[in-house]
């Protein structure tokens, strides 16, 4: 049975089969199932301002230019050339009034048409049909708040309804702080890890004190905020997550109390609550929504970080993920408010990062580790908190668990993947698929 | 350059020396780990900068650097380059324990200007880096580096590090350049 | 069915299933029933002059030494040693008396027979049958006018009749033209392509202007000759075919008469009428074949180019390919006319060639875009003159079609390639085989 | 039958499928079927004396961290940690009062219990039974006088059984000599070439005076003694063996007379002679043991040197081995004695000795040779001697043959391989696998 | 190297320095991508040539190389140089667009000789590529330079590169060395 | 280092420059396979040594390499390195039958000490070796260099080479460092 067919992960116990990491088989078939069928962020409204404007992106393998017409459209066009499969675009970015072909000269419209080939009538004497002939588009491309995601299936639901309520609340925590301008920039490196273990990462706030533990020291990040005991953790449809930092109402009260009377800035999270406080912004989150300040990941691989961030993890293989950070400013921000977060943006993550720099390393090895004859035997062990939470409704509809430093959110992270790689179909994964547990057992 | 053309090739061969005697030792504390000695000789104001580069057309050449003040890789003051320092003696500073070899190639040096006390140093670098079992990386590019005369003794008050690759090839870049 | 085994080319549509390119099962197919069965190129008798002279090349992924042997003889000897399978020649080219062995001192005559073991009786007591392990002998050696081929299937047909005329005629090119010798120094370099596409690339008079158009808008070559609209193109059995620039009679005709009149270059192919007139040449070239000043590929893989060079595309992969370049002078010819050649032998291919060093790209580009999920399924449109042009069969049996620019030679190519795929042995091979069309459909 | 399964090689004739040397998945098979069973040298006591003394070996592709723990016993545990499977060890030696994981901070103790987690209680709220969830150990480890092995396999035969007489003799050679100390510093280095063709090479007489010709004609080592006429071979069950130099008991005791005569040191293994002399050594070898100077394999893979030596050959892939030289002192020799040694040990092995540096183009063109499409088919010949020798069944059960230079050390390597592999369990090998051949067929 | 020899080592290390600093200013040149300035330090008379290198045995080692005036990857003058350098301007030189990232390490720079106004000189060079998403080739070997005083100023009168590869692992060599 | 700080800048640089003429001509002999013109410029007492390197936690980092007159990778004296030369010679020393191509890039080169007739010299070196069909080999480190003049002439009285490298990545090392 097809559900059967992928078994690495047990819901029960959190113990996982480590093979998923190393796998060529399984890799090639998260190509096809996970990355083929997600929809994959691929850049912000920001980025490509203008017509002509292109930045190109990753879905899986394929390579993809995204770039904006001249209606002001933006298209995802496959960057493979229809007589030999040459790439048209090599910069990583620009613009262009049309792609150029530089083997035999095709040249391709803003979205993607053909409509140049050199002496198409004399040599092409039988005709082609030029329609027939383009660059290959995704199957669909939309935005939500100026975050552009596409999907190479057209089966594919909506992105409102794919992102849910817990991947549209992850990007609201970047959207209603203003209007998002992506910054010029990307840091890209590679790491020599599974992709999916760099994701299960962004949920870990158990390994910061240890993995981070220098950054600690040096008191780059305060203690509270990079380890505090109250956390919360909101699951949604498909894989996404929230986990992290997560306050009560009654702490969420007192934040704004201080704030008001002046005492603001007493604990690391009146920062944001500041910002929760504007007109809108906590209606919008949410009553549970806004006690968070964690880390959403929309599922499969865009980590939306605290610093003004959002990361992506491009698989390159089994054993290589490339890291692209994207930092953005808000345009109507004070500017002491954009310098501080782009000083984190300098200085936290990204491979020269006091923080990131630990990482890779931890990351590589628990990777590498799965291939020894006795070591990809044993099982991994992710139990922490299983079981030991109940998540409560609220009446809003938002479900949240208040909680320790747990790994909920991994837990449903390799549910999730595993449920994608046993369905064959969007259809069967959207029969198939978990509800995020109403109650973790 | 008229600063430099000013002096005669005895003078800026005297000058290409002490440049030359400062980066080589200077390296040299690098790649023998006495990262306190090496901020000792950085001078308070120190501007350590790596920006970002990507791949761009021939047309839009021009665009293939971030900008100053905009992303990076590096954008260091004195403090931040004491806390990359300070980090390997706290402990828990998993990227360089244990500790990373590194090689610093410096090779090309040339003096491309002189303002008072200030010499404007170009030079062209292969920072080789081996960690466990012979693990290796590599970078490569070019440093544009300003050295201050501070009471007769040569200090680094900038350090603008261009790379040549874009994606970073490595897992991190716990080294300094 | 065997015959539907490999399907990856339409020859009805000229469209190619990419996958062809990057399956590494393809490949290993490939090194068994293309390389393992054809008739290779390894050298041209002028490179190895004297008993002892050996030159090294490789028949798919097995290395071979190309010697000759005190009666004169050309022996292709598999380069590996029977104790251990070692190398016994590590060099690229030299002279020597025997292949000593330098893992035990066994000792090899120029034709492969064992000659020496330190210690035969002493230590092989129960004695060895010296003629049984000798170095491994190819099936088959054999010349056309002096280009060395070699086959490692004893069912191959004979070296002429695999060339067939379009093969020889392709070879005529070079050897009508006065004694050829090979230069010393072959140019070596290594792309990240596949094979095939090196080789279908030589039929492509459609990249020129394109992929070579900074070479063109120097001159380096002139205009017409790089992409003359008077295109030929013949197809010969097994696959070999010739393309590129031909004309018709009228146009050869008043050549010769500007010629005779001395006003002969005006056209860049008078240079290679002028050569043709001399006494025999014309008649050994055909009727149809003087006419042609185009690229033959003899099936796999050496591109007889019009710079008194051949080229041969070894595999390394499915990834890679290795071009070597061999450059000929013609022993009689007036010192400025090899020259001329040279020039352009040292500055038009090759790693630095001002024509080549554009290929590259576009040949990796190609090859890896096969790679991706969903490009990987994208079809290839190769369909350039397909079913628009009539072959015209001469009194002479040769078979030419004058046209324009087109892909008949690359749809060829791949349809012969698949043809050789899908065959279990060279007698299935040579009944499944389809003959050049007569007309091309 | 899965005794079928395998067939690469052929006792009767002494031919060998060379597939066994590059194909992939027999190499993984490998790493199951005989590394993941066989008793592996993991280091010498004298490397760790000390409580928290550590040092890091492989068994296949395992790492494992040999540790000695407070109650002075020596622990091999695997290097892979319960949470993510991260190494907690990554220095090659040391001392450590336990083993903390960068990851998430659990740490080990010297016996790989778990004996920290940062906050246990407060996080993992269900609980962990700690006791479970420690470093893997070993399925056994033992030592033979100072030399400790590990197996993965609980169904391994004791080590005494495992080595059987001829493994032990092997160590007896080095340990009967006195007080092993091991010396810090283990040289390493990678050579592109199958583990089984390193450890055909030092059964191997036959290469020597060709492949290390220049050595010896530069005296680095006396002839007589690099490739004497007298040879011995002794052969032990599961595929251990000792073959090199051997002499009869007349010359052994030519030799003693000499030593008693003070004219000892005429003939080179005289050197040998006097040490097993000493009182009780020649007894503790034995009446046949004690006249070989030969090259022990402890199987799989490792070499015990005359230099004071052993080597290890570590699998890194079907194409890659790596070579750890360890060196020892005897703690009560005369300095010059060991200084005799040492300058062996830093001039003769590892990759800038003036014996080894010769040795290994050879070995990696023997491996890469096997991967041909022609070549791969070939047979290897490893005939010497096969069926020209009886062995001689000494009244104290030693059982030796007396030849010349031959291939039966490395037939019985082959062979028994073969046996490892064609069986599934411990339990079938011991059923099925050969005797030592009382005379050799 | 007699014309060497006549010289003083204060009046070497002058040499060396001049050359030097000339070496290092052209390699700037070329890595910066200012083309057209390299054009002007060459002579009208320049000979810039790789010959092609072969595995031979160690006793015909004499072999390794081709002879000048036959096959080679580069026998260029001024005229093939001006193409290379012009290609890059007219357009569709797909080798170099994206342009691609290079650096020179110079080292081992040594005068084996003087002749009148010209000086040869040895060097040995790591040339450092990446393309696009870092994608990296490296050529390393040795250069034989003749630098000829014109006016007062060095200009390259002579290039023989020598390198260590025999096949060019690289799908192009689209640089200068 | 006081040898050296008693020494005026320009003395530096003279004596510098001596020491780069002395270590670059060396390096050329060993590229260009002048193994017996090596061997005269070493001294009768040299010692050539390569300790072995360890990977160990910045804790034991003393541990790292191995000590002098324990195990190495090199350990000579004259007539090891005689041998090593000789070998060539005498044919039958496969590793560099066909010959290796090597190409030496020395750097960062500085003058620690000076004693009477030695100097001592730091440098950084990547050593580059490509055999066959350009299979490729980098060892990359420092070495500690005394140079000794002997009637007016420098000869190598000493080289210590640390490698950056603990596994040695090649299938032999059977080039002089
Ligand atoms: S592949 Fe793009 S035009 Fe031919
Ligand atoms: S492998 Fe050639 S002689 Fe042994
Ligand atoms: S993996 Fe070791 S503590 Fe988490
Ligand atoms: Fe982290
Ligand atoms: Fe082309
Ligand atoms: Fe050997």
């Amino acid at each position: 049975m097809s559900s059967l067919k992928h078994d690495f992960f047990d819901a029960n116990t959190g113990i996982i089969d480590r093979r998923m990491f190393t796998d060529e088989a399984i890799y090639q078939e998260e190509l096809k199932k996970i990355f083929g069928r997600a929809w994959n962020f691929v850049c912000h409204q920001s980025q490509i301002p203008e017509p002509g404007d292109y930045f190109m992106n990753w879905i899986g393998e394929d390579e993809v230019i995204v770039v904006r017409d001249r209606e002001g459209k933006v298209n995802v066009l496959l960057n493979s050339c229809p007589p030999r499969g040459n790439t048209v675009c090599r910069a990583e970015l620009g613009n262009t009034r049309s792609f150029f072909c530089s083997y035999h000269g095709w040249n391709f419209d803003l979205n993607g048409s053909l409509i140049g080939m050199p002496g198409e009538d004399v040599f092409y004497r039988s005709g082609i049909d030029k329609k027939e002939w383009g660059l290959t588009p995704v199957a669909k491309v939309d935005d939500y708040k100026g975050f552009v995601f596409a999907t190479l299936d057209p089966d594919a639901p909506p992105l409102d309804e794919y992102l849910g309520w817990v991947g549209r609340l992850g990007i609201d925590f970047m959207a209603t702080q203003g209007e998002v301008e992506f910054l010029d920039g990307v840091q890209k490196n590679r790491i020599q890890c599974n992709w999916k273990i760099a994701v299960d990462n962004l949920y870990d706030w158990y390994h910061v004190k240890v993995s981070h533990g220098s950054a600690m020291k040096l008191g780059v990040l305060s203690d509270e905020s990079m380890s505090p005991m109250e956390q919360m953790v909101m699951l949604g449809e498909y894989g996404h997550g929230i986990g992290g930092p997560g306050i009560s109402e009654e702490r969420y009260q007192e934040s704004e109390e201080r704030i008001r009377t002046g005492e603001g800035g007493k604990i690391w999270y009146d920062r944001d609550v500041v910002k929760r406080m504007r007109p809108g912004v906590a209606e919008q989150l949410g009553p549970v929504g806004k006690r968070s300040f964690g880390h959403p990941n929309i599922f499969p691989n865009l980590w939306v970080a605290l610093t003004h961030q959002v990361c992506l993890r491009i698989p390159r293989g089994p054993y290589e993920t490339e890291l692209w950070w994207f930092a953005y400013r808000l345009k109507d921000a004070p500017e002491e408010e954009n310098l501080f977060y782009q000083n984190s943006q300098n200085h936290l993550f990204g491979p020269a990062g006091l923080l990131e720099q630990d990482d890779g390393e931890n990351w590589s090895h628990s990777t590498r580790g799965a291939t020894g004859t006795l070591a990809k035997t044993r099982p991994l062990n992710l139990s922490m908190g299983l079981g030991a939470d109940k998540m409560s409704q609220d009446p809003s509809g938002q479900v949240g668990v208040e909680t320790v430093v747990n790994e909920h959110g991994q837990r449903w992270h390799y549910q999730s993947w595993q449920e994608w790689m046993n369905s064959e179909s969007w259809q069967e994964l959207m029969t198939n698929h978990s509800m995020p547990p109403g109650e973790i057992v | 350059m008229s600063g430099v053309e000013q002096l005669s090739v005895q003078e800026r061969m005297l000058l290409k020396h002490e440049v030359e005697e400062f980066l080589f030792m200077e390296a040299e504390l690098l790649d023998s780990r006495c990262f306190d000695d090496w901020l000792s000789v950085l001078t308070e104001d120190i501007h350590y900068w790596m920006p970002i580069r990507r791949t761009t057309t021939a047309r839009e050449v021009e665009r293939e650097f971030t900008k100053p003040g905009g992303m990076a890789f590096f954008d260091d003051d004195l403090d931040y380059l004491k806390m990359r320092v300070d980090r390997l003696r706290v402990g828990r500073a998993w990227a360089e324990d244990p500790p990373s070899r590194t090689r610093r190639l410096i090779t090309n040096i040339r003096v491309t200007d002189i303002k008072g006390e200030e010499v404007a140093v170009g030079c062209n670098f292969k920072l080789y880096r081996t960690r466990l079992n012979s693990e290796e990386d590599s970078w490569i590019g070019r440093r544009e580096d300003t050295l201050r005369r501070v009471d007769g003794h040569f200090k680094l008050a900038r350090r603008h590090i261009f790379l040549e690759q874009t994606v970073i090839l490595s897992q991190n870049m716990s080294s300094l350049f």
